[in-house]
C-alpha cells in the first residue's frame, strides 16, 4: 500500500511539476507559432523576470507577501516583460524578418546571453529567496502529501492556460494571431501589421516567464539555475509539437510525471541523476514512431 | 526535313489499375495505361485531376492502394523513389526544385550522383580513382551543359537564375542520369512563347538522339498535340481517354471535360 | 627538317605555304600549344603537332571526297579551331579555301558559292546546313557539304552530307594507304599559289573574290611580326568573322609565321567571359567595340560608391596627363611616375584585368577613325594600342603606327616592304609583297584596282604628314576642292566634329566653294544632359537646337577643330566659317542616313539646298518649312527659323600640333 | 584590386575543379600555411600557443565537423559537446588502457568511436527534421554527459570524475611541451581540413548538399536520404570527436565531462553561424571570432575598468558577447564567411562595384 502511496506522490509530484513545464512550452509555443521563432531566450527571460521582481520587492521595501510594495513590484516587472517585448521586435525581430529559421534561433541565444547578462549585471548574481506567503506545510491526502506550492501553482497555471485560450478565441489580437499562425499571408492581407503581432505575442511570453519565475522562484529560489526551466520544456515541445498549445499542456504533464517516475524508480538503478537526458529520450522514442507529435496532423508530402 | 518515323517499342511500363486516396480523398482510382519505349507520352487534364500524383506514382514517391506497374518487365506494388532513379526513371518537377545552394554544375552533377562509385574515403583524398571518376563525369555533365546551351551559366548559383533557364537545368540534372524514362511534370510552364520553343526542342532532341522515353504533363494544347506520340487524358482521378493525340482532341469526354461540361 | 621541301621556294623562306609552316611549327615547337578552344568548360588545347595530326587527317579525307588542286572549297561557321584546321588541309592538298561570313543570309551565301564555284563545303553546324541546302539548288557544283557538329543532323540523309569525325576516319585510312601522298601534296604547293579567296563587298555593286597567294599573306604576316616583335608566345583570340582578312591574317597567317596559339571562344555570346579568361597578349578590335567598352567601363563606374568613383577619375586624369609619355618612354616627372604606379595598383591593373587586356601588348584597331578620347584612354592606362592601316587586296598590313610614336590622327608609317604613293588626285597607292594576285572572274575590276606594275588604288585620300605618318582623310572620291586651291575632305571634318560628344551629326561643304561649312545635328541626349545640369529649359529639340547657349557651345567646338586644321598646312584652307544647327535630326526614315546610318550626301544636299544658299550668303538665319516624319508615321510641316552662326578661323601655323 | 586572373584561364578539368583555382588565393594559402607552421613556433609564447592557438584549431575542428553536418547536410545538431565529449573519453580510455598503441591510433579510433555514437543518435534524423531534431540531438548530449559523469568506467575510477591525459610520447619523443602540442594539433587539423574540403566538393558533398537544400527532390534523383545523412552524422562526429581527443590531451590536459555541456555545443553552433553555414573556411573564421572574442573583451575592460568587479566584468562580457551575435546576425546572416566572399568579390571586381 505504502509503496502505492508512494508512486502516487511521486506522481501527482510530477504531475505538478509538469504543469510548469507546461506553462514554459507555452511560451515557447506561443511564439513559434506566431512568428517561426524557436525561442531559447524563454529561460532567460523567466531568470529576468525573476530577479526583477524580487530585488523590486526588496527595493521597494515589501515586508510581506501580496502588500502594496508586493503588487507594485508586480506591475513594475510586468511593465519590463512588455517592454522587453517592444525592445526585442525592434532591435532583433525586425531587422532579421525573413531570414531562416536557424538564424533567428541563433539571435535568441544571443539574447539568452544579454539578458542574462543584463539581469545579472543589474541585479546582482546571488539567490534570493521569493515568498509568495503560500504556505509550505505539507497538505495531506491520504498517505499522499502533497506541497501546497505546487497545488497552488498548477491552479494557477491553469488558471492561466484557461485566461489565454479566452484571449485567442475572443479577443481581435488573439484571433489574428491565429491566423498568423495558419498563414502569414493571410494575416497581412487582412492588415494586421505583423509587427504589432510579435510584440503581443513576446509581451505574452514574458507574461509567461513572470508567472513561471515567481513559481519557481519561489520553490528553487530565484537564482541563475532558472534559464534551465527552458532545457526542461524542450522536451515537452517535441513530444507536443511546437505549434500545439494542447499539446504543451498533455506534453508538459507527461514529461512531468514520467520524469519523476523515471528519476525515482530507475534512476537508482543506473546511478541516478537521469531526470536530465530521460524526458529527451522519452520524447525521441515517442517521435520515432510518430514523427508529427501528439496533436500533429499527418503529413502528406508534397512534390 | 524529312524524319523517319521514330521508332517507337514495346511497352516499357505499364499502369495497371492504380487507386490512390490521401485519408478520404481519392487521387486516382483505377488508372490503367502504358508507356512505350521510345515514345513521348502525354498526361493532359483539366487541374486537380491527378496528373502530377500519377507521376508521383510511377516514380514511387506515393504508394497507392491499389493497383500494380510493371516496368521493364518487373512487376511492383512499392518502390522508394531512389529505387526508381537506380532502375533509370528520372524527373523534373511542377515547382522548380533545384538544390538552390549549388551551381548549375553541380546540380547537374548531382543527377550523375547514382553513377559515381568510389568510395567515401577516396572522395576525401581526391586523388586517384576518385579524381579520375570526379572528371570523368563532368565530362558527361558538360555535354549535357553544351547540349542544353546553358555555357553561359555553367557557375552561376541556380537561385539567381531565371525561372526559364532554372527549368532547364533541372532538365540538365534530370538528363545526366541517363535515364530510360524521363517524366516531366509541365516542364514548359510559365514560360515565354520563345522559351517553349526552346524547351519543346530540347524535349525532342533528347528524345531523338538519346531514345529516351518521355511522359509529360502540359497544359499547352498546341505544345501537346506538336510534341507527343500519344496522350492520356485523366479527369478527376480517372483516365477519360487515351490515343493519338488527334484522336484525343476529337473526343467527346475530352471537350467535356476541358469545357466543364457535366459536372 | 624540311629537306622533302622540294620545290624550289620564289622567296627567301622555305616554309612557303601553311602546310609548310606547320611542319615547321610541329617539328621546332611541336608540344606547344597552337589552337585552343572553349569548349565543354575549359580551353581544351591542341600543341602543333597535334594540329599536324588533325590537319594531315583532313587533307586526306578531303581527297578522298574527290578534292582536287585548284577546287574551292567553302568554309562557313564562327571561329573554330576544325574550320581553321580544314582550311589549312585545304590548302596542303591544293584546295582554295573560300570562306563565308557566318551571318549571311541564305542569298548573300548564294551569290558567293556560285560565283567561286565552289565544290565543297565545310559548315559548322545544322544552322549552317541548313542554309547550304537552301541554296545548293543554285550551285549545282556543290558536291560535297561538311558540318562539325552532328547535333540535330540524324535525320539528313542526303548522301552528299559528311560528318567532319567520319571524313577525318577516312583520311586516316587513306594515308595509311598512300604513304607519301601528304607529303607530295605539300612539296607541290608554292608560294605563289593562290591561298584564299576572300569576298569583299565593296561599298558598292556586288561581291569581288579577291585571291591572295600564299607569298602575299605569309610575307606579309612575317613583316608585321617582325616589326611588332611578335613571338610565339602570343595569346590570341579570334573572334572576327573568319570571312574577313584581318581574321585570316592574325588568327592564321601570324600564327603560323611566328608559332604563336590562337584560341577561340566558346560562343559569340561569351566572348567578353571568354577574353577576359584568355588575356590576349596581342588583339586587335574595330574602334566600336574599343568604344563600348569604355562606355560600359563609365557607366559600371557609375555605381561605384564615392570615394571609388573620386579615386577613379583622380588617376584618370593623372593617367590622361602623363600616362601617354609613360608609355611612349617620354620625360615624365619623378612625382608623376610614383603617382602613375600608385594608380597602376589601385586603377589601371584592376581595370585592365577586370576588362581582359592586362597582358596586352600590342592592340590594333582599324576600318574606320577612332575617337581621339577612345584612343587616349586605352594608352594612357598603358596598353599600347595602335591605328594600322589596310585592305583585303593588301593583305591587311599598309601603315602601322610606330611604337612611341603614335599620332591620333595618322596611321603612320609605311609596314616592312610596302610601298606608298600619293596620286595627282590625292589617292593613296600601295605597292607591296600583299597585293592580291586577282580578283576572281573579274579582270575589268582587277585592272581597275591595280595597275599593270603592281600599284593597287586604295580610293582612299591622303597624305604624309611631316614625320612621314601617313594620314588619311578621306574617300578620294569625296575629296573637294576649295575654290582657293586647298583641299577639302569633307569626311575628315565630320569625324572630327562627331567626336564631341554634343554632336551627332555633321555634313561639311566647301567643295566649289571659297571657304568650308557645316550643318549640325546636336546629340538629343549629351546636350539635352548638359542643358539639364545648365539649367536651361527646352520644350523641344528644335527648340533646344535653336538656343544661343547651344551655338554657343557648338561654335567652341567648332572652333577646336578650326584650330586643329590650322595646324594641318593641306587642310589649313578649310576650316569650318559658317554653321547652322538643324531643327531635326538627320533621320534614315527621311532618306537623308542610310541604314548603316550614313550620311547621304547628295540626297541631303539637294534637300537643303535653300539652307546651304543662306551658309554661303550673308543672312544670319533663315526660314525654313520642311516636311518631317513623326515617330507614329504622319507626316508633318515644320515651321523654323534657322540661325546661321560663324565661327572663327586660325591662321595657319604648324607649331600646334593638336587642339587644347 | 590585387586579382590579376586575365590570362589564368584552365586547359584542363583539373585545374579547374582545384580547391584554389586562382593562383593569388593558393599563394595566400602557402603563406599562412608558412606563417602557421613555420612562423608561429618560433615567435609565439606559451600563453599565446596554449591559451589561444591550440584552442582556436581544436575549436575550428569541431566547428568544421558541425559544420559538415549542418552547413552542409542541414541537420541541425546541439550534440557538439556530447560528441566531442565521446572523443575525449575515447582517447583517454585508449591511452590509458591499450598504452602501447600510437596516439595517432588512439585519435583516429576515438573519432570512429565518436562516428559511431554520431550515427546512432542520427538515426532519428530520417524521420524528424529542423527543430526537432535539433531538440532530439540534446538527448545525444544530455544522455553522454550523465553517462560519462556516473558511469565510473569511463574516467577509470577516477574519484573527482576528471579524465587526465597521459603525458605525451610518440616514436620516442616527448611532446608535451607547448610548441610540439601546437603542431601535433596544427598538423592534425590540417589533414581533416583538406580531407573535409575533398568531401565537400565531390560526391559526398554535392548529395549531403542536395539534401539540405531539397530532401525530396535529393530522393527522387537517387540519393539514399538515410544512407547520407548518417554518412553526414557520422563524419560529423569524427571531427567533433577527434577535436574532443586532441582538447584534453593537447589543449586542457584534465577535464570533467561538464567541459563537454551543453553550453559546449552552443559555443561551436556559434561559431558555424557567425562563420558562415556551409563554408569550409567560416569554421575557422568562426571558431576564430569566438575563441579571440572574449579575450579581447577581456582585455579590453582591463584596460578600463580595473574597478569593476570580476563577476560584473564577467556579466558585461555576456551582455556584449550577446548583443555582438545579434549584431552579426543582423549585419550578415550568412556569417564571416560570406562577408570574406563578398570582400573578395570586391577585390576580384575592383575599380568596379558589381
Amino acid at each position: 500500500m505504502a509503496d502505492l502511496f508512494f508512486f502516487l506522490e511521486v506522481l501527482i509530484g510530477g504531475l505538478l511539476s509538469g504543469v510548469l513545464y507546461s506553462l514554459v512550452a507555452l511560451g515557447f509555443v506561443l511564439i513559434y507559432k506566431a512568428s517561426g521563432v524557436f525561442n531559447f531566450a524563454q529561460g532567460a527571460m523567466v531568470l529576468l523576470a525573476g530577479l526583477t521582481f524580487v530585488r523590486l520587492t526588496q527595493i521597494l521595501g515589501s515586508e510581506h507577501p501580496w502588500d502594496g510594495m508586493f503588487v507594485l513590484a508586480l506591475a513594475i516587472t510586468f511593465a519590463v516583460m512588455i517592454a522587453l517585448a517592444f525592445a526585442v521586435e525592434r532591435v532583433v525581430l525586425r531587422p532579421l524578418v525573413n531570414q531562416a529559421q536557424i538564424i533567428m534561433f541563433m539571435a535568441t541565444i544571443g539574447l539568452t546571453f544579454f539578458l542574462e547578462g543584463a539581469a545579472q549585471g543589474v541585479w546582482g548574481s546571488q539567490v534570493h529567496r521569493l515568498n509568495l506567503g503560500v504556505s509550505e506545510l505539507p497538505i495531506i491526502i491520504g498517505d499522499v502529501l502533497l506541497p501546497p506550492l505546487d497545488l497552488v501553482a498548477a491552479a494557477a497555471a491553469a488558471a492561466m492556460v484557461a485566461g489565454l485560450a479566452v484571449f485567442f478565441s475572443r479577443t481581435r489580437i488573439g484571433r489574428a494571431l491565429r491566423a498568423v499562425a495558419d498563414d502569414h499571408q493571410a494575416a497581412l492581407s487582412v492588415g494586421i501589421p505583423l509587427q504589432s503581432i510579435w510584440v503581443v505575442v513576446w509581451s505574452v511570453a514574458g507574461i509567461v516567464a513572470l508567472f513561471a519565475g515567481l513559481v519557481w522562484g519561489a520553490k528553487l529560489g530565484v537564482q541563475f539555475s532558472l534559464t534551465l526551466v527552458a532545457l526542461k520544456a524542450l522536451p515537452v515541445l517535441i513530444l507536443g509539437g511546437f505549434t500545439s498549445i494542447p499539446g504543451a499542456i498533455i506534453g508538459g504533464l507527461i514529461i512531468g510525471a514520467s520524469e519523476k517516475l523515471a528519476e525515482v524508480f530507475i534512476g537508482p538503478l543506473v546511478g541516478g541523476a537521469i531526470e536530465n537526458w530521460f524526458p529527451y529520450m522519452l520524447a525521441l522514442v515517442f517521435l520515432l514512431f510518430r514523427p508529427q507529435g501528439l496533436f500533429g496532423e499527418k503529413i502528406i508530402k508534397r512534390v | 526535313m524529312t524524319q523517319p518515323p521514330r521508332k517507337i517499342g514495346g511497352t516499357l511500363l505499364k499502369v495497371d489499375g492504380i487507386s490512390l486516396a490521401f485519408g478520404g480523398v481519392k487521387a486516382l482510382s483505377d488508372i490503367s495505361f502504358e508507356i512505350r519505349e521510345h515514345e513521348i507520352l502525354a498526361i493532359i487534364g483539366p487541374n486537380g485531376a491527378g496528373k502530377s500524383s500519377m507521376l508521383n506514382v510511377i516514380n514511387g514517391f506515393y504508394h497507392p492502394q491499389q493497383g500494380a506497374i510493371t516496368y521493364k518487365g518487373a512487376t511492383r506494388s512499392q518502390m522508394r523513389p531512389h529505387e526508381a532513379a537506380a532502375q533509370g526513371i528520372a524527373r523534373t518537377f511542377q515547382n522548380i526544385a533545384l538544390f538552390r545552394g549549388m551551381s548549375t554544375l553541380d546540380n547537374i552533377m548531382t543527377g550523375r550522383l547514382l553513377k559515381m562509385k568510389t568510395n567515401f574515403f577516396m572522395q576525401a583524398l581526391y586523388w586517384g580513382p576518385a579524381l579520375k571518376e570526379e572528371i570523368a563525369h563532368r565530362e558527361v555533365v558538360e555535354r549535357i551543359i553544351d547540349f542544353l546551351e546553358i555555357q553561359s551559366i555553367r557557375k552561376t548559383p541556380v537561385g539567381r537564375l531565371p525561372y526559364g533557364l532554372q527549368k532547364r537545368v533541372e532538365l540538365g540534372r534530370a538528363l545526366a542520369a541517363e535515364p530510360e524514362l524521363l517524366l516531366l511534370d509541365e516542364p514548359m510552364a510559365g514560360m515565354n512563347v520563345e522559351e517553349k520553343e526552346d524547351m519543346c526542342r530540347f524535349i525532342l532532341d533528347v528524345n531523338d538522339e538519346f531514345g529516351t522515353t518521355i511522359a509529360l504533363i502540359e497544359h499547352d494544347m498546341g505544345v501537346v498535340m506538336d510534341i507527343s506520340d500519344r496522350v492520356v487524358v485523366l479527369d478527376y482521378g480517372r483516365k477519360i481517354a487515351d490515343g493519338r493525340p488527334d484522336q484525343v482532341r476529337a473526343n467527346q469526354d475530352v471537350i467535356d471535360a476541358y469545357l466543364g461540361v457535366g459536372h | 627538317m624540311a629537306d622533302q621541301a622540294a620545290a624550289p621556294a620564289p622567296v627567301g623562306d622555305p616554309d612557303d605555304t601553311f602546310s609548310k609552316l606547320l611542319r615547321r611549327n610541329a617539328s621546332q615547337r611541336g608540344a606547344r600549344p597552337a589552337s585552343r578552344e572553349k569548349e565543354y568548360g575549359i580551353w581544351q588545347t591542341w600543341s602543333w603537332a597535334e594540329v599536324e595530326r588533325e590537319v594531315r587527317a583532313l587533307a586526306c579525307g578531303l581527297a578522298t571526297l574527290g578534292l582536287k588542286r585548284g577546287d574551292r572549297v567553302a568554309i562557313v561557321g564562327d571561329n573554330r579551331p576544325r574550320l581553321y584546321w580544314t582550311m589549312v588541309a585545304a590548302q596542303a592538298i591544293g584546295g582554295v579555301p573560300v570562306p563565308v561570313y557566318q551571318d549571311a543570309v541564305a542569298d548573300e551565301m548564294k551569290y558567293v558559292l556560285d560565283h567561286a564555284e565552289v565544290r565543297f563545303v565545310v559548315a559548322e553546324d545544322q544552322e549552317q546546313v541548313d542554309k547550304v541546302l537552301a541554296v545548293r539548288e543554285f550551285c549545282p557544283r556543290i558536291d560535297a557539304v561538311v558540318f562539325c557538329d552532328p547535333r540535330g543532323m540524324r535525320h539528313y540523309d542526303q548522301s552528299f552530307l559528311r560528318q567532319y569525325d567520319r571524313m577525318q576516319d577516312e583520311g586516316r585510312a587513306y594515308d595509311a594507304a598512300h604513304p607519301g601522298f601528304y607529303e607530295a601534296e605539300i612539296a607541290t604547293g608554292k608560294g605563289s599559289d593562290v591561298a584564299i579567296m576572300l569576298y569583299t563587298s565593296g561599298t558598292t555593286g556586288t561581291p569581288k573574290g579577291c585571291m591572295l597567294s600564299f607569298d602575299n599573306l605569309i610575307v606579309t604576316a612575317r613583316n608585321a611580326a617582325e616589326r611588332e616583335h611578335l613571338t610565339e608566345a602570343e595569346e590570341v583570340l579570334a573572334y572576327l568573322p573568319m570571312a574577313w582578312v584581318g581574321d585570316n591574317i592574325f588568327s592564321l597567317a601570324q600564327a603560323y609565321a611566328t608559332g604563336f596559339c590562337v584560341s577561340c571562344p566558346e560562343s559569340s555570346a561569351t566572348v567578353m567571359t571568354d577574353l577576359r579568361e584568355l588575356g590576349p597578349t596581342y588583339f586587335f578590335a574595330p574602334p566600336r567595340i574599343f568604344e563600348n567598352v569604355l562606355t560600359q567601363v563609365m557607366i559600371r563606374m557609375e555605381d561605384a560608391s564615392w570615394i571609388k568613383r573620386r579615386m577613379f577619375h583622380y588617376f584618370m586624369n593623372l593617367a590622361k596627363r602623363v600616362g601617354i609619355a609613360i608609355l611612349d618612354g617620354k620625360p615624365a616627372g619623378i612625382i608623376d611616375r610614383l603617382l602613375y604606379a600608385l594608380g597602376g595598383v589601385l586603377v589601371y591593373g584592376p581595370l585592365k584585368n577586370t576588362l581582359g587586356f592586362s597582358r596586352i601588348r600590342l592592340a590594333y584597331t582599324a576600318g574606320e577613325a577612332i575617337g581621339p578620347d577612345i584612343f587616349d584612354f586605352y594608352r594612357s592606362l598603358g596598353m599600347n594600342i595602335k591605328q594600322l592601316y589596310g585592305m583585303t587586296e593588301t593583305a591587311v598590313f599598309i601603315c602601322i603606327q610606330p611604337d612611341g610614336q603614335v599620332k591620333p590622327d595618322t596611321v603612320g608609317t609605311p609596314a616592312p616592304e610596302v610601298e606608298v604613293k600619293i596620286a595627282d588626285n590625292g589617292e593613296v597607292l600601295v605597292r607591296s609583297p600583299g597585293v592580291f594576285l586577282r580578283y576572281y572572274k573579274n579582270d575589268a575590276a582587277t585592272a581597275e584596282a591595280k595597275t599593270g606594275d603592281g600599284w593597287v588604288h586604295t580610293g582612299d585620300a591622303g597624305y604624309f604628314d611631316g614625320d612621314g605618318h601617313l594620314k588619311i582623310i578621306d574617300r578620294a572620291k569625296d575629296v573637294g576642292r576649295l575654290t582657293g586651291g586647298g583641299l577639302f575632305a569633307p569626311k575628315y571634318l565630320e569625324n572630327k566634329l562627331k567626336f564631341f560628344p554634343f554632336i551627332k551629326e555633321a555634313v561639311a561643304f566647301g567643295h566649289g566653294r571659297d571657304h568650308a561649312a557645316a550643318f549640325i545635328n546636336i546629340d538629343r541626349e549629351a546636350t539635352g544632359n548638359w542643358a539639364e545640369r545648365q539649367g536651361l529649359a527646352y520644350a523641344s529639340y528644335s527648340d533646344l537646337a535653336a538656343r544661343a547657349e547651344v551655338y554657343d557651345q557648338i561654335r567652341q567646338c567648332i572652333e577646336k577643330v578650326n584650330a586643329d586644321l590650322a595646324a594641318d598646312p593641306k587642310l589649313a584652307a578649310s576650316q569650318i566659317r559658317r554653321f547652322l544647327i538643324l531643327h531635326k535630326e538627320l533621320d534614315a526614315d527621311d532618306g537623308e542616313l542610310t541604314r548603316t546610318r550614313k550620311v547621304r550626301r547628295s540626297f541631303v544636299a539637294e534637300r537643303y539646298a535653300k539652307q546651304i544658299g543662306a551658309l554661303y550668303s550673308n543672312a544670319d538665319a533663315i526660314d525654313i518649312e520642311a516636311q518631317v516624319t513623326f515617330e507614329d508615321g504622319r507626316k508633318g510641316m515644320l515651321k523654323a527659323k534657322l540661325k546661321i552662326a560663324e565661327a572663327h578661323t586660325f591662321a595657319p601655323t604648324d607649331t600646334v600640333r593638336r587642339a587644347g | 584590386m590585387l586579382y590579376r586572373e586575365a590570362g589564368q584561364f584552365k586547359t584542363s578539368y583539373p585545374a579547374d575543379q582545384a580547391i584554389f583555382p586562382i593562383p593569388q588565393d593558393r599563394w595566400s594559402l602557402a603563406i599562412v600555411l608558412v606563417a602557421a607552421f613555420a612562423v608561429v613556433p618560433m615567435v609565439a609564447n606559451n600563453y599565446w600557443l596554449v591559451s589561444i592557438l591550440i584552442p582556436f584549431l581544436v575549436f575550428s575542428l569541431a566547428a568544421l565537423g558541425l559544420n559538415i553536418l549542418t552547413g552542409y547536410a542541414g541537420q541541425v545538431s546541439l550534440g557538439t559537446g556530447g560528441f566531442m565529449a565521446v572523443g575525449a573519453f575515447a582517447a583517454y580510455n585508449l591511452a590509458v588502457r591499450l598504452p602501447q598503441l600510437n596516439y595517432i591510433v588512439d585519435f583516429a579510433l576515438a573519432g570512429l568511436i565518436a562516428a559511431a555514437v554520431g550515427v546512432l543518435f542520427g538515426l532519428p534524423s530520417l524521420r524528424i527534421k529542423g527543430f526537432y531534431l535539433a531538440v532530439a540531438t540534446l538527448a545525444a548530449q544530455f544522455f553522454i554527459e550523465w553517462l560519462f559523469t556516473r558511469v565510473p568506467w569511463f574516467t577509470n575510477y577516477s574519484s573527482s570524475g576528471v579524465i587526465t591525459a597521459p603525458k605525451m610520447q610518440m616514436f620516442g619523443f616527448d611532446l608535451s611541451d607547448p610548441v610540439s602540442r601546437y603542431l601535433i594539433t596544427l598538423c592534425i587539423v590540417t589533414v581533416l581540413t583538406l580531407a573535409a574540403k575533398n568531401m565537400v566538393r565531390s560526391a559526398v558533398g554535392r548529395s549531403w548538399m542536395a539534401i539540405r537544400d531539397m530532401d525530396i527532390a535529393a530522393e527522387i534523383i537517387g540519393i539514399r536520404p538515410l544512407h547520407t545523412k548518417l554518412l553526414a552524422f557520422a563524419v560529423s562526429s569524427f571531427y567533433c570527436g577527434v577535436a574532443g581527443a586532441l582538447w584534453v590531451f593537447f589543449y586542457i590536459g584534465a577535464v570533467e565531462p561538464q567541459a563537454f555541456d551543453i553550453n559546449r555545443s552552443f559555443q561551436v553552433l556559434f561559431m558555424v553561424i557567425i562563420g558562415g553555414l556551409g563554408s569550409v573556411l567560416g569554421s575557422f573564421l568562426g571558431a576564430g571570432f569566438i575563441v579571440f572574442l572574449p579575450i579581447a573583451l577581456n582585455n579590453a575592460a582591463a584596460l578600463f575598468g580595473g574597478a569593476l568587479q570580476a563577476d560584473t566584468l564577467s556579466h558585461l562580457e555576456l551582455i556584449i558577447f550577446g548583443g555582438l551575435i545579434i549584431f552579426f546576425l543582423i549585419v550578415e546572416p550568412l556569417g564571416l564567411a560570406r562577408l570574406w566572399q563578398i570582400g573578395k568579390e570586391k577585390l576580384r571586381l575592383w575599380p568596379f562595384p558589381h
